[in-house]
């Protein structure tokens, strides 16, 4: 599966009610050690229901500085939730979550540091 | 910065384009007869003066030959644009045709002014003497104080 | 919605947008190679029941190649033009992605290698080390 | 004693770094019109230029990203796409202005048409990308761009009413056969002179090549906060000088040979040598730096491997693109289009690009994974978000404003 494909989908709950798109995919280095890098697992989706997509990530980090922009790109990503793979039903044309699925918080807390 | 879906972007875009149209439409087209005299006769009359100060200082051993010889050629080179956009006029009015053949009169007598000075500093035999070309640049820069009244009082 | 705090998880954890996507991947002599344009997935079929308890897909290669005009008007180019980049060849992912093979072995430099045989290499000092 | 070289070659280098042909038009088109009443936009223009060139310097420190590679991995590729062609456009026509005016200086020299010395300029200038090292390029074009000071020691021999000068710059005043909206078009045309997008690609560039660490830092910070302020007060000398000479006579800068009048004026042939000298180290010199900017620009947004420190053969596509961008600078120029025109443009849209490259430097420089404990400190956020306002301003004002104006005609 090609992450492209995922990215920007629409979110669905299990009533099929849309609950945002896919803003980005989580991934863990914990896996199977490779050579060099530990395989990267995905940890799950981060949905967010009112902007396609964030590249600066300002509602999943503390930062603040410069001074106005980090809020207000956080205001646009409100209510960005992370949902984890063991929720996620189906992945394809839009995804489905299962029943009872719990909202994480997106925040960033191992850093890649 | 978020890519915003796709309609209003390019709604932006058409917006800025009709904008840098519009412009350049607004740059080309010409005003009346007598702003793009009094233009071209505050060029010219910018360039007579850039001749008349190179020729003065080449003369007084400030100012090497090339660099005058390339500063004269610019200022021929701006005379002639001027001279263009007058010559581009089509006016309506009896007056208008009057300013224009006067403008057109004068700028031909700066050129040939010019084109004296040119010489002077080019300096081969024969050519006029370095006074001969400051006195054709004296007279042209005359005229075109005169027309530039002219023009301003209209 | 009241969002639950994230368990804590033992390793690195990397957002594809913040950290991978759109990164620099420099071969094992620091000498760049490519951006990376996409990711790919052991994952489950697009569009198929996942059934409870599979594990969780990993990243077996990134992907590289012409995807900026696919980037800009949506669509992607077909999978066979995506240049493999084995998840087992990154070294370490930080501010770049660093790789364990030297570039020369990746195809993803192949309009790289084309321009330096045919141009460059031609011009007299084209191979002089200017340090 | 080896250091103090080292500090003062900095400095010097970024004096004579700082002017180029945008300068030295701009600063003498609005001497010759305005005389000193836009000199505060040179003062807002070097602080500017000093806190950007800071603040990339420091994210090419620190991460040892360049600017275009930031912008790639920030905006993501659509924002980043925009701002490529934008950026590389501009850069592709300050290129064009800068071999025209090493052309134009060398026809002031040897009265051979300009259009003659145009290949000779380009290919001098490839042949300096292609072989001499990074640092003894920035060096010598540098020290000779120095005898621009000329312009300085000429405002001095012609003995200006220097109450009228400090009167006209201190309460800056539109002069009445000039406009409002022309006054402010030249405002913006002056501030995009001296803060060009191209100084940064290449200062932080520069970082890289030179592979400087956060303690290197120090020294590039002494060389921008000494260094540039002075380059401003030769760009403030050369407004001096055409408002002392040309605008008494009523001469209007339209061509280089014009810029150069006053000095012949004031210190004579000895110091029209000097001048001629200094112009075309300075444009040269500029011609090599907006040449490597475009090269980088396109070879860190698309991930190529760049970099003098690399043997050409190690950066292919890094090359082979400054080669067609001098090809295509030789092409625009030999239509005719007058160097000076071209200038005059690539000044304003410089101004109108310069929110696309400073809003994504000032992102990164507080970004912690790029740059860990060396983020921003306080005030240099405050300055730089107070700087925000002033380019967003005069990125937006450009257009409206050469529209009126008619390019400020």
């Amino acid at each position: 599966m090609i992450l492209g494909d995922l990215l920007g989908r629409a979110v669905h709950d299990s009533d099929g009610v849309k609950l945002g798109r896919v803003a980005d995919a989580r991934f863990v280095v914990d896996g199977a050690p490779q050579q060099l890098m530990a395989e990267a697992r995905l940890l799950g989706l981060v949905v967010s229901p009112h902007s396609v997509s964030s590249f600066l990530g300002y509602e999943r980090t503390g930062v603040t500085q410069p001074w106005p922009l980090p809020r207000m790109l956080r205001w646009r990503h409100r209510g960005s939730f992370l949902v984890m793979w063991e929720d996620i039903a189906v992945m394809g044309e839009s995804v489905r979550l299962r029943e009872g699925f719990t909202a994480y918080s997106p925040e960033l807390v191992g850093g890649p540091e | 910065m978020e890519t915003r879906p796709g309609n209003t972007r390019t709604s932006k875009r058409t917006l800025l384009l009709a904008v840098c149209f519009a412009g350049t439409a607004f740059l080309t087209g010409c005003g009346g007869v007598t702003d793009t005299v009094s233009t071209a006769v505050e060029d010219s009359a910018s360039a007579i003066a850039t001749a008349r100060l190179a020729l003065g200082q080449e003369s007084a051993g400030k100012l090497t030959t090339a660099a005058a010889a390339t500063a004269l050629e610019d200022s021929l080179r701006e005379l002639q644009t001027s001279r263009d956009s007058v010559v581009r006029l089509s006016p309506s009015t009896p007056e208008d045709r009057q300013v224009r053949q006067e403008a057109l009169a004068v700028l031909e007598g700066c050129t040939a002014g010019l084109n004296t000075a040119r010489d002077s500093v080019a300096g081969n035999d024969g050519a006029p003497s370095a006074e001969d070309g400051k006195q054709a640049l004296d007279e042209a820069a005359g005229r075109l104080s005169e027309l530039k009244t002219k023009v301003g009082a209209q | 919605m009241k969002l639950v705090p994230v368990p804590p998880i033992a390793g690195r954890t990397l957002d594809a947008q913040l950290h991978l996507l759109d990164r620099q991947a420099l071969d094992n002599d620091g000498v760049p190679v490519t951006t990376v344009d996409d990711l790919e997935l052991s994952g489950p079929e697009p569009g198929t029941e996942i059934p409870e308890g599979t594990p969780a897909p990993v990243i077996t290669a990134l992907l590289t190649g012409p995807v900026l005009g696919t980037r800009i008007f949506g669509g992607r180019p077909p999978s066979s033009r995506l240049i493999r980049i084995p998840w087992k060849d990154v070294a370490d992912v930080g501010v770049v992605i660093k790789l364990g093979v030297s570039g020369d072995s990746l195809d993803a430099d192949w309009v790289e290698r084309w321009i330096r045989d045919k141009i460059i290499a031609r011009i007299p000092g084209g191979r002089h080390d200017p340090r | 004693m080896k250091r103090i070289l080292g500090v003062a070659l900095g400095i010097l280098t970024a004096i004579g770094g700082f002017v180029d042909i945008g300068d030295l038009v701009t600063n003498a088109v609005v001497g010759s019109r305005f005389g000193m009443s836009l000199v505060w936009v040179v003062a807002v223009g070097v602080v500017g230029i000093c806190l950007f060139a800071n603040m990339s310097g420091r994210v090419a420190a620190a991460s040892g990203r360049a600017t275009f590679e930031v912008i790639r991995e920030r905006l993501g590729p659509r924002a980043g796409l925009a701002n490529l062609s934008a950026s590389f456009l501009i850069n592709l026509m300050t290129v064009t202005a800068e071999i025209g005016g090493v052309a134009l200086a060398l026809q002031l020299a040897s009265s051979v048409h300009y259009l003659l010395w145009i290949p000779v300029a380009a290919l001098a200038v490839w042949l300096v990308v292609w072989r001499v090292k990074f640092s003894i390029m920035e060096n010598v074009t540098g020290l000779l761009g120095l005898t621009l000071i000329v312009f300085a020691v000429a405002l001095f021999l012609l003995k200006p009413d220097w109450g009228n000068l400090a009167g006209q710059a201190l309460a800056p005043a539109v002069p009445d056969e000039e406009t409002a909206s022309s006054y402010w078009y030249y405002a913006i045309a002056l501030f995009g002179a001296a803060m060009t997008p191209y100084e940064v690609f290449f200062f932080s560039s520069g970082a890289v090549e030179e592979g400087w660490s956060i303690k290197d830092l120090i020294q590039s910070r002494i060389n921008v906060l000494v260094g540039f302020p002075l380059g401003g007060v030769l760009s403030v000398a050369i407004a001096g000088c055409a408002a002392v000479v040309l605008l008494p006579a009523g001469i209007a800068v339209t061509s280089l040979s014009q810029v150069i009048l006053p000095v012949a004026e004031g210190a004579g042939k000895l110091g029209l040598a000097f001048v001629l000298i200094g112009l075309v180290a300075a444009t040269f010199g500029a011609a090599l730096e907006t040449t490597l900017s475009s090269g980088y620009t396109l070879a860190q947004f698309f991930g190529w491997s760049w970099g003098k420190f690399r043997r050409p053969a190690q950066a292919a596509r890094f090359h082979l693109s400054m080669i067609i961008t001098l090809l295509i600078g030789i092409a625009v120029l030999s239509t005719g289009v007058d160097p000076v025109l071209i200038t005059e443009y690539s000044v304003v849209f410089s101004a109108i690009a310069l929110p696309l490259t400073y809003l994504p430097i000032l992102i990164v420089a507080n970004d912690p994974q790029y740059m860990g404990k060396h983020v921003n400190g306080r005030p240099v956020n405050v300055l730089a978000m107070i700087y925000l306002v002033i380019i967003l301003a005069a990125s937006l004002a450009a257009i409206p404003l050469m529209i009126v104006t008619g390019a400020g005609s």
